[in-house]
This record gives structure tokens, C-alpha cells and sequence, in this order.
């Protein structure tokens, strides 16, 4: 049996009128990749700023390992656990490709507002920052300032960035966009190399390495989930085809 | 060449360079008129920046531009596209400081002959999920929505070539799908248009001819029926 | 005494108060030229420092004359704030200073020493001056106005000592912060309060915006509006037709048509082209006091005390009328009721005699 | 304080603020649209109240005189310094650093100041407004409200509106809030983002300049009289919200009030007043009142 | 420390070495000069260290750089020498007190928004002391007693003694100097260059920025008043100038002049800011045209912008330029 680790109870965020997230419920196993998908706008990267802490919540609960928290601000879950990756590029376009990993790797550590030892003696986020890199096959490229990569390597620096922080969760929004085939395999192995200790929360609009990696599949449309299930029963789902999916991921079109 | 005098688009031997590092090594094509063209390589190797150096975003360092058979080279960016290309840039530009409408409705501006194919209702009609949030911000957008927008702004400039890069990063299947309907669509108009995407499979189906990039050098040209056959080239250059 | 006198002027060369500074410095060079060139039978040289009217800069400032030049004697300056600072130099390393224009009363007040002198006023003095004249005339009930600074301060403050004194009333004092020339706020509190008149303290820009600003509120013609005398100095031209009547106090006028002050402005306007002003009557007097002190000592400097002692014996011939220094070294000087004609502050009469600033504080 | 006093306190805040919309207009626009924090806004306004001044005799001589001939040739002078202005100092300097723009503005400050001080002198001066409207307006039996006054702020008012009008409705308005997100956008629409950037920066010098001729009949000619409203402007620019019109007339209007009843009520913290309402409304709304949308 | 790049930090040593000098080599008022531009380079470090490195621009310095000045002179006894030990601290804590409220409210703002709140902050601390009696006017108060330090009745340390000052000053600007550079060296100091680059993703990676900010900022402002601690024992003489706005200017001027994002170049923009303006207001090279000493500066200002975009750090290692 899988553990709970982060589960979100109603979760509900609204902008104005616009309902952007309205009553939503995921659960998030270890051992598990649990895929958000649906239509643009329909909340996805909205939610993952609820469950990360980065927007505050309009109604509903959100607990991490049985622990309610809802009203932790963003930093104090993210040194709890939750890692996330952004939709949209957030790397430290004038560091070097390590120097990003080592610091997203610093906060998790004991003393991160030691000011007196030079920050290159931290062994502890020094490592960390390598294995993230090498896990996302950045290590070439290590030296380069990252604002000078190319889309797509900043994409996997997006995703080594998360890993460096050492989150029991992983919420990635995206993380295949702009990747190219190469890597969309690479990603997709370390994935599911990930998923073994992590619980991860997927949201990608890539079905046909979505229905490769995912365990459980939640599709939500206009800020509501519409049906939640596993791979096999939401491709044949009328509605999500009908909503979001169309013909283009014919039943059983694989690789 | 005679090429450059009747082409749409064309480059002889172009480089370009960002700092230090030799970017684009040596670059020559041309796209002639109704044609679409696709673009193929890996993360990192240069599309994007040849996009940018024809356009005159990034300087050449080397080499000449031609856009209807005038040499633009010296051109600033607006008098190149003023030549008839709208462009849909990789992160797609919205301006999130304006609404939708605004974002449409600044882009306005008739052909290079004159034509009005493409209006602010018909960019709706191709989008209708545009239409629903016409006064929102283009920063309140979701990805997929600004993606569309990007396009449709694009189109508003009724320009003789498209050029659409990474322009369904993002986006939901029906979407997507939506989109290469929409290209198909162009295409079919006589717009020539320049493809890079993710896609592979869906640019060489959508394209007439196909370059393919490494390293900054043009490693393969052809008609893109040929190289959809061709797994060795895709294998060795796209890594599929 | 074959060496040149080292005269250091620290004045405003820049910003608000720059033609202060440079009429100061006319006069000075003005009275020099009378001489014949020579102070206490030495040619001067002299050293000149902007002070950009920033007193925290001032004691660097006054620095570069007294450490770097080394300078025998300084004139300055314009900004209080900035002679405070000066004065602190002065005294801290005792070099000769004289005030041609400030008027903190602080610095013939506590921080008085032998060897500074001021040509010019308190701020006490002009206040006290028209607070005589405004009781005499019969006024009970009066606003003032004035900038919320040391000088709008004091000068209020000299007035109500003697306008109470003489049996008046002061029913509101409006301040507005300094350098704030908005007006027509005030304007309506003193329309709604209705006074029998009005004191004010404002100077360069300012005086000249409320100037125009109370004729054109319509008050000049239902309350009488006084004020300290540079309210109307150098603001004529700019103040226009809506200065003219206004009573001011100031020890120095443009009529006053004695042959002293007819020759001093003969020779003004024929060497700048221009019409001297009270600023430059006081650095023409900053230049006779230092000639009075330093002929009395034959142009040795380091004799501090005879200096004052003979500086404090003479009466000095001012275009503006002689007059003497008070023992905190502070003119003991008439203030004279001036009415503004035309593009001139006439003088009608004498505001106050030969008054003494009080001195509050000076242990000399 | 009765009803009466009550009303004409009013009147002044909202003339007061109505005059400090116009001095900060020009500020939001370069400021919102092209990102340049411009210190050297107030000298532009210095600059507009000595041409009031300086240019009217030569004006006189050559045109045959008139305040408004002055200002129309003050209007056109002002647009050509701030074409040139922009052309040979700032646009090369988009690309780099904010802060860089600060030190420029900042040395230009310092040019501007002493070429007025060299071509004019330090006086103080007065300049006469026009015949016609140089009367006054009775207020009850309280005090006469100027003529020139109430003009000040119909100009006001209208430049307000055709500033609004323009960014908000034309599509040359929305070309230029574009420009105000992605430069490089801009271009790639095809659009000449350098000559727009140039038309702006040269339209916020003469709205400046404009304020001075404008304001100077009334506030009079002196040195220094930039920098004292420099300070001011930006208060209304950040409270207003950057970049936005209808922000800064609102937070005009609100400065002139606060400012207004601040002397009459308190007058001991007078000088405190506005910056506590500006530090108050940037606790409550962190990005100004409007965000920049015309 | 491992391996210091001494490439760098010798021309530091240098030049911190002529400053200890320099009262051996120079006239009283030269030495004096350079004691007032030590100060300026200590209060310009302390605006580097969140302008250049935090990337909060701060407009209201001078508030931090006032509230040290007039913390001393109000709280020295009238009669007689205070005792270096209580009010200095005193000083830097008077600083640090008001910057972590004004912090506390400002940091909430962004950008231009946190560069005008300062500034708001800045002109309230200006009108208290310039229009109310607490802090003597608008023409400013006297200091007339330098602080002593003394252990047990001994006087180590008498600052009313010129050269004892000009020591004094120059231990501060290596200590405020080494400080920083170790500090931004640190994990503390990587945490603010983090927050400078990308704020949202520092908070996403489990950094608690506006802790960080805040700390940064009250660090800073004790910078900052400690500088004007210094000023005011320097002059014997505190006004409200010194809060104003235009102080708060200038010193962004300097760190920008010397080259942001650099420790060095605060203190070079605090040297050339007061030496370039020295030089072109002395008459004894310009003459009479010294009189229009802001026009050279001025235009010096413009060109050293064109040409120097990065600054006069950016003069200074080309080669090495990355
Ligand atoms: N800050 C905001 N203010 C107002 N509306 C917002 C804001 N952020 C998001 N929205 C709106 O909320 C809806 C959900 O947006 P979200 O970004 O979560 O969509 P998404 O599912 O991630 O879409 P995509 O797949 O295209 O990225 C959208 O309609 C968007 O316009
Ligand atoms: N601003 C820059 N400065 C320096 N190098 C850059 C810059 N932008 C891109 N590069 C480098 O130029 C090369 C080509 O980049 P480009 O963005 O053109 O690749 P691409 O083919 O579009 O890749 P992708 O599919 O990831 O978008 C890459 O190696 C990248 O690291
Ligand atoms: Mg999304
Ligand atoms: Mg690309």
C-alpha cells in the first residue's frame, strides 16, 4: 500500500467571478504518478499554485503526510517537501547552470542564513546539486550561465532545479514543453525512476507520454475536475474525449 | 542567385553569434512563395536564433538576408516584417498589459497587396476561446490561451509568411490539433509558412520542404515526404 | 606685512540663492576697490567656495578655506543652516568670520564669539521691527504666516514680542512646510479668520508667489498685509503690480537718498550695470568691517582682540546708515518702514531706532 | 471650519491637484511606458516656466506677442528638445540597466540647471497672463477666486482627457502600452518602436514644459522651482499607479487634498502629510491605485 | 578561506593601504577629504549591499544615514565626552529600529513602488527632524563633544583627536568592507543574489525571502548609520540635509557611478563622486569657470554613462570581463 502524501480536499480559487479552480480533490500516492490534464484555462497551473502555497487557497484544505497546511505560506512547504516546477521558465538567468541547482538546493539545509562560510564549503547542497544535474542530463552544460541555454535546455534546468531541492513532492507543471524527442525520453525514464520515492503530480499536455508514465489521470475543465481514473478508463472517457483529448490519441496509439 | 530574386525568404551563408560562441555557422535556404517550410533539430541547435537572425533580432555576424528579392540585411526588425511575415515567437509575446482585444486589435494591418483576409471577427471565429475573454489582460491568460492569441495576433497582420515557432508548446490536444488545422488551413490559403515544433511527425506532414539543423549547420534539405521515410536521418539528427 | 590677505567667500553660486550669493559678493569686491585694493595696507586674494546652499556640506566646505587655502578671513553665508556650521568652524579653528546674510539669531545668540561678526541682521530684529509699527498702527487682531523653518521662526517670534508688547493680539500662526509654495489653503484660513492684518516671512521664490498670491485672492484690498523686509527685496520685477503699497521693515531701502547711499549706488550701478540691493550693501559693509578691524591691528590677523575691540569702537558708514555692533557683534542698526512704489522700496520712515538684537544666550 | 471656508478649501485642493496632474503626466508616460525613471523631469518644467518667461519678448517682436503664441512656440521648442533628448541620450540606453537611466537623468539635471543659470541668471521673475482672463471671480464675500486659476485647471482637464483618449483608444495608444510590456514584440508586429519611443518621450517633455509656461504666471519663475516638484510628481505617478492616466489624475486630486487640508488642519505635520498618505496607499494597494492601462 | 582571487583583492589591499597612509603623506585638509569620503564609502557599501546585491533599490538612505548622525549628537551628554561604547551602538541601533519598521511595511512593495515608500519613509524622518523642536530645526544642532572610548577609566580611544578619527573611520570602512564581502560570499549572502534574479523562485525553493530582504535591509541601515554616526563626529554638526532626499540621491548615484553588483565599486563611486565634484569646484584648476562646476560635472556624469556601462568597476577589469 502506497503512502498518502499530499492530498487537497475541495480546493477551491477564484479571481473575481472567474471561478479558476472550484471544489477539486486530488490525492497524491508515493509510488504513484498521478496526471492532471485538461483543457488550457482549466486550472491546472492554478492548482499546482494552491497545493505549492504560491496563491492563497479560496476554500478548501490542503494537508501534507496528514499534517493540515492549508495556511502555510509557500517557503515553509516547499522546505517541507513540496517541490514544484514552473509552467513558464523561473531559472536564475544570470547564474551559472550549477550555481542554480546549489541554491535551490540551500534552503532545505540546516543554517541557510549562515553569512560568515562561503557558500561553495556547503557540501551538503554542493551534492545535491550535482545529482540533480547529472539526473537531468545537464551535466555538459554545467558551467554555462543559464540565461544563455537554449528553450529547451532551460526546460530541463526548470526540472533539475525541482530535484535539487530533495522534495518528497514533485508538482511539475509542464515539464515536457519545449523538450525534443531526445529528451522527452529522458524525462519521461527519469520519471519513472522518480516515482519510486517521490509522489508526483503531473500536468502535461503531452497524452502520449502522459498515458506511458501515468498511474491515475484527473481531467479537469473550466476549473472542475470531470472525471478522475485510471489511464485505460479515461481514454475511453466520452466526456474527456469530447472536452479535451478529440480523436487526435486514438485508443492504444503508443509509440 | 537567381533564387533570392524570386524567393519569399532567403539566406546565403549567414552566421550568427552570441558572445563568444558561433551560433549560426554558415546558413543558406530559401523559401519560395506558397511553400511551407519546416524547420527540425534538437534542443539548443539553433532554430530559434536563425529565426531571430532573419529577422534581424539577433545581428548577423555573417551573411545576407533576402525577403522578396530585396536584400534586408541592414533592416531594422520592423522593416522586415513590414515585408509581409508575421511571426509567432517561441514564449509567445503576448502583452500582458493589454486585453485581448487590445493585443488583436493593435496588430491590425492589411496585407502587402492589400488583402483583409484575416480580421479581428474571423481570428475570433478560429479561436472562439479568445472571443470569451476578449477584455481579460493578456497576463490572466492560461498558457494555451496566450498561445492562441499569439497566433491570432500574428494572422491579424495578414502577412504572405508565417512563421510559427514552438507554437503548440502548451497546448491541449484539441487544441493542437486545432492549430495544425488552422496551419493546414494557411497553407492551403497560398500563405507560405516557416514550422518549428516539437512535433516532428506533424511538421513533415504539414510542410512541403524540411531543413534540418545540428549545430548550427543545415545537415539535411528535402522534400519532407522523403524524410518522413528516411528513420535513418530522423535517428541520427532527432534522436527518434 | 608683505603677504597677500587670504579672503575666503563662502557664498551660493548655485540653486536658489544664487544672485544673493553674487550681489554679496559685489558689494564686497565693490568696497575692496575703494580701498584702493588693499585691506589693513595688504592686496587680497581671494578664495571662493560654493555652498550650494547645503549645510551638510557646510563644515566640509568651510574647510577647504580654513584647512586647505588657509585663509585669514571668511565671509559667508546665505543659508543659516550653513552659517551655523560655519560659525562652528570659525570658532572650533578662530578664524575671523562675517556673516553678510544669515540671520539665525543663534549665531550672535549662543554660539557668539569674538571673532565672528555679522554685517547683516537677526532674525529677531526686522520681526520685532514691524511688530512696533503694526501696534502703533493700531492693528489688534493678526495672522502670520511664514514657512515652518528657524528663520520664518524667529522672525515671527521678534515680531510677537514687540506687537504683543504694544498691546496686540496674535489670533493664528499659519505655517506651511518649508520649501512648499502652495498657498491658497492658507489663504482661505486667513480670509475666514479676518483680521485686522496680516505679518509675513517669506523670501526669494516664495515671497514672490504669495505676493501675487494674496492680491490675487483679493485680500490685499480688505487686510492690510506687513512683512519682513525681504519679502520685497529682490522680487520686485517679478512680484509686479501686486507688491505695490505693501509695508516691509528691513534695515536698508532704495530711497533713502542720503548722499552716502546716492554715491554707494552711483558707484554700484556704474561697475556691475546693475541696481544694487540689501545684499549688497551688506557685503560691502562685511568688507568696511573687516577694513575697520584689520587697520586697527595694521593687517596682522592673529590679534583677535583688537580686532573686536576696534571693530566693536567704530561706527561704521553704511550706505544703509551708520551703525555700530552690539556686543555680540550683531549691527546695532535703524530699521526703516519701507512701502513698495513702483519697482521700489521706498523708505517712509523709521520702523524702529538703532535696535539690539537681545543676544539671548551669548556669553561674551 | 463653516461651510463656506469648507467649500473653497475644496476648490483649492482640486485646483491644486488638477495643476500637479499636469506637471506628473508627462512623468507616468515616460516613466510607465518606457521605463525611465526620469529625474530630469522637474528641469523640463523649470525649463517651460523660463520660456514662459524668456521667450514672450522675442515672441513679441517676431509673432506679434501673445501668452498663447508663447506657449504654442514653448509646446514646439519643448517637442524638439525632447526629440533630440531622447534621440542622442537615451536610446541607446533601453537595453541596460534602470539604474543607468537614473544617473543619466541625473547628469542632465545638473546641465540643465546651470545652462539656465548661464542663459537667463538667477532672478526671480514674474510673468503676466493674458489680459482676458486676468480677472477674478468673487467667492461669496470671503475672497475672489482668480480667473487664471480656473483656467489652469480646464487645461488641465483637458489634456486629461485627450491623454486618456489617445492611450486608451487609439490604436497608436495601445502600440505604445505595448511597447511598455516587450519592446522586441513590438518590433517583430512590424511597428517602428524607436520613432514611437521618441514621440513619447518628446510628448513627456512638453507636457512638463507645458506645466511650467502654464504654471508660471502663477507660481513665477525662480531657480530650483524643478526640483521642489520633482518629489511631488513622483508621489502622484506611485500612487496613481505607474503608467496610468486615470491613476495619476485620481492621485492628483488626492495629494491636493491631503495637501490642502493637511496645512489648514495640522499644521505642525503639514510636511509629513502626503508622504504618510503615500506610504498608506502603497500598504494598501502595493501597485498604486490603477495598474498601467490608460 | 581557501583561495582568495588575488588578483583582485591586492589592488583592495593597495588602496587600503594608502588610505592608513595617507595623513603621513598629506595636508590636514586633504586628509580630512579622504576621511569624508571614507564615510561616504561606508554609507555608499551600505546601499551597495541591497541595491547592487538584494536588488531592493533603496531612495531613502539618507534616512538610516541621519537617524546615526542625530542619534549621537542628541544622546552625548551636554557637558561633557560620551563613552564610544553605548553610543555607537546606540546609533546603529536607532538605524536598525526604524528600518525594521519601515522593512516590515516596505517590503511588502515591489520595484519602483519599494524605491518611492522608502523614499516616503525617508521624508517622514526628514520633516520630524526639520520641523519639530526634537531635533533642533531646521538650522541644525552641535555636537560639542566627540565620543571617547575608555576600559576601566583608560582612554584608548579619544575621536575628538583628528588622527584617532581618521583611524577610527578607516577601521570602520575595512571592517564594514571585509564584512560584506564575506557575507555576500556566504549562504546568506548566495540567498540575496538569489532574491535579486528571481524572488518567486526563491520562495518556491523553500527560501523565506522576506525574512532575507528584511534582514538584509536593517543590516544595511546600521551600515548606514554608522556612517552617519561617523559624519556627524567629523563636522561637530548635524542638520536635516543630511536626511534629505537629495543625500539619499547622491549616494545612489555614487554605487551607481562606481558599477552595481560590485563591493568595489561603492567605494570607487564614493571616491570619483567627491573627488570629481572637488575637482571641478576648485578655482585653483578652472579659475573662474569652477563657477560652473555642475555643468563639468554634469557632463561628466553623461559621459561617463555612454562610455562606462558598467560602470568604473567595469574600467577596471575589461579583460577579465564575463
Ligand atoms: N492571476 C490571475 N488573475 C486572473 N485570472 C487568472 C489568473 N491566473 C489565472 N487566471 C485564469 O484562471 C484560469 C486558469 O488558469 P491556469 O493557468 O490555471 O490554466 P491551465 O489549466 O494551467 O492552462 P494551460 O494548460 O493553458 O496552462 C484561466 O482562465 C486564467 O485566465
Ligand atoms: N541569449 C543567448 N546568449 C548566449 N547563447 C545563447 C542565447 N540564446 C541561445 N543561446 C545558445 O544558442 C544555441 C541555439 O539556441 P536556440 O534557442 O536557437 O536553439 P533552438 O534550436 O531554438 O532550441 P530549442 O528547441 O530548445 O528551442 C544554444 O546552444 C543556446 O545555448
Ligand atoms: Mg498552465
Ligand atoms: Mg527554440
Amino acid at each position: 500500500m502506497s503512502t498518502l502524501m499530499l492530498q487537497a480536499q475541495s480546493v477551491s480559487r477564484f479571481f473575481g467571478g472567474l471561478k479558476a479552480v472550484e471544489d477539486v480533490s486530488v490525492d497524491l500516492h508515493r509510488d504513484e504518478l498521478h496526471a492532471v490534464i485538461g483543457t488550457n484555462g482549466a486550472g491546472k497551473s492554478t492548482l499546482i499554485n494552491l497545493l505549492s502555497g504560491e496563491l492563497p487557497l479560496s476554500a478548501g484544505r490542503v494537508s501534507l503526510m496528514g499534517e493540515d497546511i492549508t495556511h502555510w505560506r509557500q517557503p515553509k512547504r516547499a522546505r517541507a517537501g513540496l517541490g514544484r516546477s514552473y509552467q513558464r521558465n523561473t531559472i536564475f538567468t544570470p547564474f551559472t547552470v550549477r550555481e542554480n541547482c546549489r541554491l535551490s538546493a540551500q534552503a532545505r539545509w540546516p543554517r541557510a542564513w549562515n553569512w560568515w562560510q562561503p557558500a561553495s564549503r556547503c557540501a551538503l547542497s554542493n551534492t545535491a546539486a550535482e545529482e540533480a544535474l547529472q539526473r537531468a542530463g545537464l551535466g555538459d552544460v554545467a558551467e554555462r550561465v543559464a540565461g544563455t541555454l537554449s528553450h529547451g535546455q532551460k526546460r530541463q534546468l526548470e526540472i533539475a532545479m525541482c530535484l535539487a531541492g530533495a522534495p518528497k513532492v514533485l508538482l511539475l507543471d509542464e515539464p515536457l514543453a519545449g523538450m525534443g524527442a531526445e529528451e522527452t525520453e529522458r524525462m519521461l525514464a527519469l520519471l519513472g525512476e522518480l516515482k519510486r520515492d517521490h509522489a508526483i503530480l503531473l500536468v502535461e499536455h503531452d497524452m502520449d507520454a502522459v498515458f506511458r508514465v501515468a498511474d491515475r489521470i484527473t481531467v479537469m475543465v473550466n476549473g472542475r475536475v470531470i472525471a478522475s481514473d485510471a489511464p485505460e478508463a479515461i481514454r475511453q472517457h466520452p466526456e474527456v474525449r469530447a472536452a479535451y483529448l478529440g480523436d487526435s490519441v486514438g485508443a492504444g496509439h503508443g509509440h | 542567385m537567381a533564387t533570392e530574386h524570386t524567393a519569399l525568404l532567403a539566406a546565403q551563408d549567414l552566421h550568427a553569434h552570441y558572445g563568444q560562441s558561433h551560433i549560426l555557422q554558415g546558413i543558406s535556404f530559401s523559401l519560395q512563395p506558397g511553400v511551407a517550410l519546416g524547420l527540425l533539430g534538437r534542443n539548443g541547435m539553433g532554430k530559434t536564433t536563425l529565426i531571430r537572425t532573419l529577422l534581424a533580432q539577433v545581428r548577423a555576424s555573417g551573411g545576407e538576408v533576402w525577403v522578396k528579392g530585396h536584400k534586408v540585411t541592414q533592416e531594422r526588425t520592423e522593416h522586415i516584417v513590414r515585408r509581409g511575415i508575421g511571426v509567432v515567437p517561441e514564449g509567445r509575446g503576448v502583452f500582458p498589459n493589454l486585453s485581448v482585444r487590445e493585443n488583436l486589435q493593435m496588430a491590425a494591418r492589411p496585407g502587402t497587396r492589400g488583402q483583409v483576409d484575416w480580421t479581428f471577427e474571423r481570428v475570433l471565429q478560429t479561436f472562439p476561446r479568445l472571443g470569451e475573454r476578449l477584455g481579460n489582460g493578456g497576463g490572466q491568460l492560461s498558457g494555451g490561451e496566450q498561445q492562441m492569441l499569439a497566433i491570432g495576433r500574428a494572422l491579424m497582420t495578414n502577412p504572405d509568411l508565417l512563421i510559427l515557432d514552438e507554437a503548440t508548446e502548451g497546448l491541449a490536444p484539441l487544441v493542437v490539433a486545432e492549430i495544425w488545422r488552422v496551419i493546414a488551413l494557411i497553407r492551403a490559403s497560398g500563405m507560405s509558412t516557416l514550422v518549428v515544433d516539437r512535433n516532428y511527425q506533424k511538421v513533415l506532414a504539414h510542410t512541403d520542404r524540411c531543413l534540418v539543423l545540428e549545430k548550427g549547420r543545415l545537415v539535411l534539405e528535402g522534400a519532407s515526404d522523403d524524410l518522413a521515410d528516411d528513420e535513418a536521418a530522423l535517428h541520427r539528427y532527432l534522436g527518434v | 606685512q608683505g603677504q597677500k590677505l587670504k579672503v575666503g567667500l563662502m557664498l551660493p553660486y548655485t540653486g536658489t540663492f544664487a544672485a544673493l550669493g553674487t550681489a554679496i559678493e559685489n558689494g564686497f569686491r565693490l568696497q575692496l576697490a575703494e580701498q584702493g585694493g588693499k585691506i589693513g595696507g595688504r592686496e587680497v586674494e581671494f578664495f571662493k567656495v560654493d555652498d550650494e546652499s547645503d549645510p551638510s556640506k557646510a563644515t566640509e566646505n568651510v574647510n577647504k578655506l580654513i584647512k586647505r587655502d588657509g585663509v585669514d578671513v571668511i565671509i559667508g553665508s546665505v543659508h543659516s543652516g550653513v552659517a551655523m556650521a560655519m560659525a562652528k568652524a570659525a570658532k572650533d579653528n578662530n578664524v575671523l568670520l562675517i556673516v553678510p546674510n544669515a540671520g539665525a539669531d543663534a549665531v550672535t545668540g549662543p554660539m557668539c564669539a569674538p571673532n565672528i561678526f555679522r554685517s547683516s541682521f537677526s532674525n529677531w530684529q526686522p520681526g520685532f521691527a514691524m511688530g512696533e509699527v503694526m501696534a502703533k498702527k493700531g492693528h489688534k487682531r493678526v495672522v502670520t504666516i511664514t514657512w515652518k523653518y528657524a528663520a520664518g521662526d524667529e522672525s515671527v517670534k521678534g515680531f510677537k514680542e514687540a506687537f504683543t508688547k504694544g498691546g496686540g493680539e496674535v489670533i493664528k500662526d499659519l505655517t506651511l512646510p518649508f520649501p512648499n509654495v502652495e498657498f491658497q489653503a492658507l489663504l482661505t484660513e486667513i480670509a475666514a479668520a479676518k483680521p485686522d492684518a496680516v505679518f509675513t516671512f517669506f523670501a526669494g521664490g516664495g515671497a514672490v508667489k504669495f505676493v501675487k498670491d494674496y492680491d490675487a485672492a483679493g485680500l490685499k484690498k480688505t487686510i492690510p498685509l506687513y512683512g519682513s523686509g525681504f519679502l520685497t527685496d529682490g522680487t520686485l520685477e517679478a512680484q509686479g503690480a501686486s507688491a505695490e503699497g505693501l509695508f516691509t521693515a528691513l534695515h536698508y531701502g532704495d530711497s533713502l537718498n542720503t548722499p552716502r547711499d546716492n554715491a554707494f549706488r552711483l558707484a554700484y550701478a556704474k561697475t556691475y550695470k546693475l541696481q544694487p540691493d540689501v545684499y549688497a550693501v551688506q557685503g560691502y559693509d562685511a568688507a568696511q568691517i573687516l577694513g575697520v578691524g584689520l587697520n586697527a591691528v595694521k593687517g596682522d590677523v592673529s590679534k583677535k582682540a583688537e580686532f573686536a575691540a576696534a571693530v566693536q569702537k567704530a561706527k561704521i558708514d553704511s550706505p544703509r546708515g551708520p551703525f555700530m555692533l552690539s556686543k555680540a557683534h550683531n549691527p546695532v542698526q535703524d530699521f526703516y518702514l519701507r512701502q513698495v512704489v513702483g519697482k521700489e522700496n521706498k523708505v517712509v520712515g523709521v520702523a524702529s531706532k538703532a535696535l539690539t538684537d537681545p543676544a539671548r544666550g551669548c556669553k561674551m | 471650519m463653516d461651510l463656506a471656508t469648507f467649500l473653497v478649501q475644496c476648490l483649492n485642493a482640486i485646483q491644486y491637484g488638477l495643476l500637479l496632474f499636469l506637471v506628473a503626466s508627462g512623468l507616468t508616460l515616460i516613466f510607465g511606458i518606457m521605463g525611465v525613471i526620469n529625474l530630469a523631469h522637474g528641469s523640463f518644467y523649470m525649463i517651460g516656466a523660463y520660456m514662459a518667461y524668456a521667450l514672450a519678448p522675442g515672441v513679441q517682436q517676431v509673432l506679434g506677442g501673445g501668452f498663447f503664441i508663447t506657449l504654442l512656440v514653448g509646446v514646439v521648442l519643448s517637442v524638439l528638445l525632447g526629440y533630440v533628448l531622447e534621440w542622442v541620450f537615451f536610446s541607446y540606453l533601453y537595453e541596460r540597466e534602470h539604474l543607468q537611466q537614473v544617473l543619466m537623468t541625473y547628469g542632465l539635471i545638473l546641465v540643465f540647471e546651470e545652462l539656465r543659470s548661464i542663459a537667463v541668471g538667477d532672478d526671480v521673475h514674474g510673468v503676466t497672463p493674458p489680459e482676458w482672463l486676468s480677472g477674478s471671480i468673487a467667492l461669496g464675500d470671503l475672497m475672489s477666486y482668480p480667473v487664471y486659476r480656473l483656467f489652469i485647471s480646464a487645461v488641465c482637464l483637458g489634456v486629461a482627457l485627450a491623454m486618456w483618449w489617445v492611450l486608451a483608444k487609439t490604436r497608436l495608444g495601445m502600440r505604445i502600452r505595448a511597447g511598455a510590456s516587450n519592446r522586441e514584440m513590438v518590433q517583430a508586429m512590424g511597428i517602428n518602436i524607436r520613432l514611437l519611443y521618441r514621440i513619447v518621450f518628446a510628448v513627456g517633455v512638453a507636457l512638463a514644459a507645458l506645466a511650467g509656461m502654464i504654471a508660471a504666471p502663477v507660481s513665477s519663475v525662480y531657480p530650483g522651482m524643478g526640483s521642489s516638484v520633482l518629489i511631488i510628481c513622483f508621489v502622484v505617478v506611485v500612487i496613481g499607479g505607474i503608467g496610468s492616466i486615470k491613476g495619476a489624475l485620481v492621485a492628483a486630486l488626492l495629494v491636493g487634498v491631503v495637501d490642502t487640508f493637511g496645512k489648514v488642519l495640522v499644521p505642525s505635520v503639514a510636511g509629513l502629510s502626503v508622504y504618510l498618505l503615500m506610504a498608506a496607499m502603497l500598504l494598501w494597494k502595493p501597485e498604486g491605485l490603477f495598474k498601467a492601462n490608460g | 578561506m581557501s583561495k582568495l582571487p588575488w588578483a583582485r583583492v591586492m589592488p583592495v589591499l593597495l588602496a587600503f593601504g594608502v588610505l592608513a597612509a595617507l595623513p603621513a603623506l598629506i595636508s590636514g585638509f586633504y586628509v580630512e577629504l579622504a576621511m569624508k569620503v571614507m564615510i561616504l564609502a561606508i554609507f555608499a557599501l551600505s546601499l551597495e549591499l541591497l541595491v547592487g546585491q538584494t536588488g531592493l533599490v533603496c531612495f531613502g538612505h539618507a534616512a538610516f544615514f541621519g537617524i546615526g548622525a542625530y542619534a549621537v549628537t542628541l544622546l552625548s551628554p551636554e557637558g561633557e565626552a560620551g563613552s564610544l561604547w553605548w553610543t555607537l551602538p546606540a546609533a546603529c541601533g536607532a538605524a536598525g529600529v526604524y528600518a525594521l519598521a519601515v522593512g516590515a511595511l516596505s517590503l511588502r512593495t515591489k520595484g519602483v513602488y519599494f524605491i518611492m515608500i522608502t523614499l516616503a519613509f525617508a521624508q517622514m524622518a526628514y520633516f520630524v527632524v526639520h520641523d519639530t523642536p526634537l531635533g533642533g530645526g531646521s538650522d541644525g544642532i552641535y555636537l560639542y563633544f566627540k565620543p571617547v572610548a575608555a576600559v576601566a577609566g583608560h582612554t584608548l580611544l579619544d575621536l575628538d583627536k583628528p588622527t584617532q578619527l581618521y583611524g577610527f573611520v578607516w577601521a570602520c570602512l575595512g571592517a564594514c568592507f571585509v564584512a560584506s564581502a564575506v557575507l555576500l560570499k556566504s549562504r546568506f549572502g548566495r540567498a540575496l543574489a538569489g532574491i535579486k534574479a528571481n524572488e518567486q523562485r526563491m520562495r518556491a525553493a523553500g527560501f523565506a525571502t522576506f525574512g532575507y530582504k528584511l534582514a538584509i535591509f536593517v543590516v544595511s541601515a546600521m551600515m548606514a548609520g554608522l556612517a552617519g554616526y561617523l559624519f556627524a563626529l567629523k563636522d561637530g554638526f548635524v542638520n536635516p540635509e543630511m536626511l534629505s532626499w537629495h543625500q539619499s540621491g547622491a549616494v545612489l548615484i555614487m554605487i551607481i557611478l562606481g558599477g552595481l553588483g560590485h563591493l568595489r565599486g561603492a567605494v570607487l563611486g564614493a571616491f570619483a563622486f567627491a573627488l570629481l565634484q572637488e575637482l571641478f569646484q576648485s578655482q585653483a584648476v578652472f579659475g573662474a569657470f569652477a563657477k560652473h562646476w555642475q555643468l563639468m560635472l554634469g557632463l561628466t556624469i553623461i559621459a561617463f554613462v555612454a562610455l562606462m556601462p558598467r560602470g568604473l568597476v567595469g574600467l577596471l577589469h575589461k579583460e577579465g570581463a564575463k
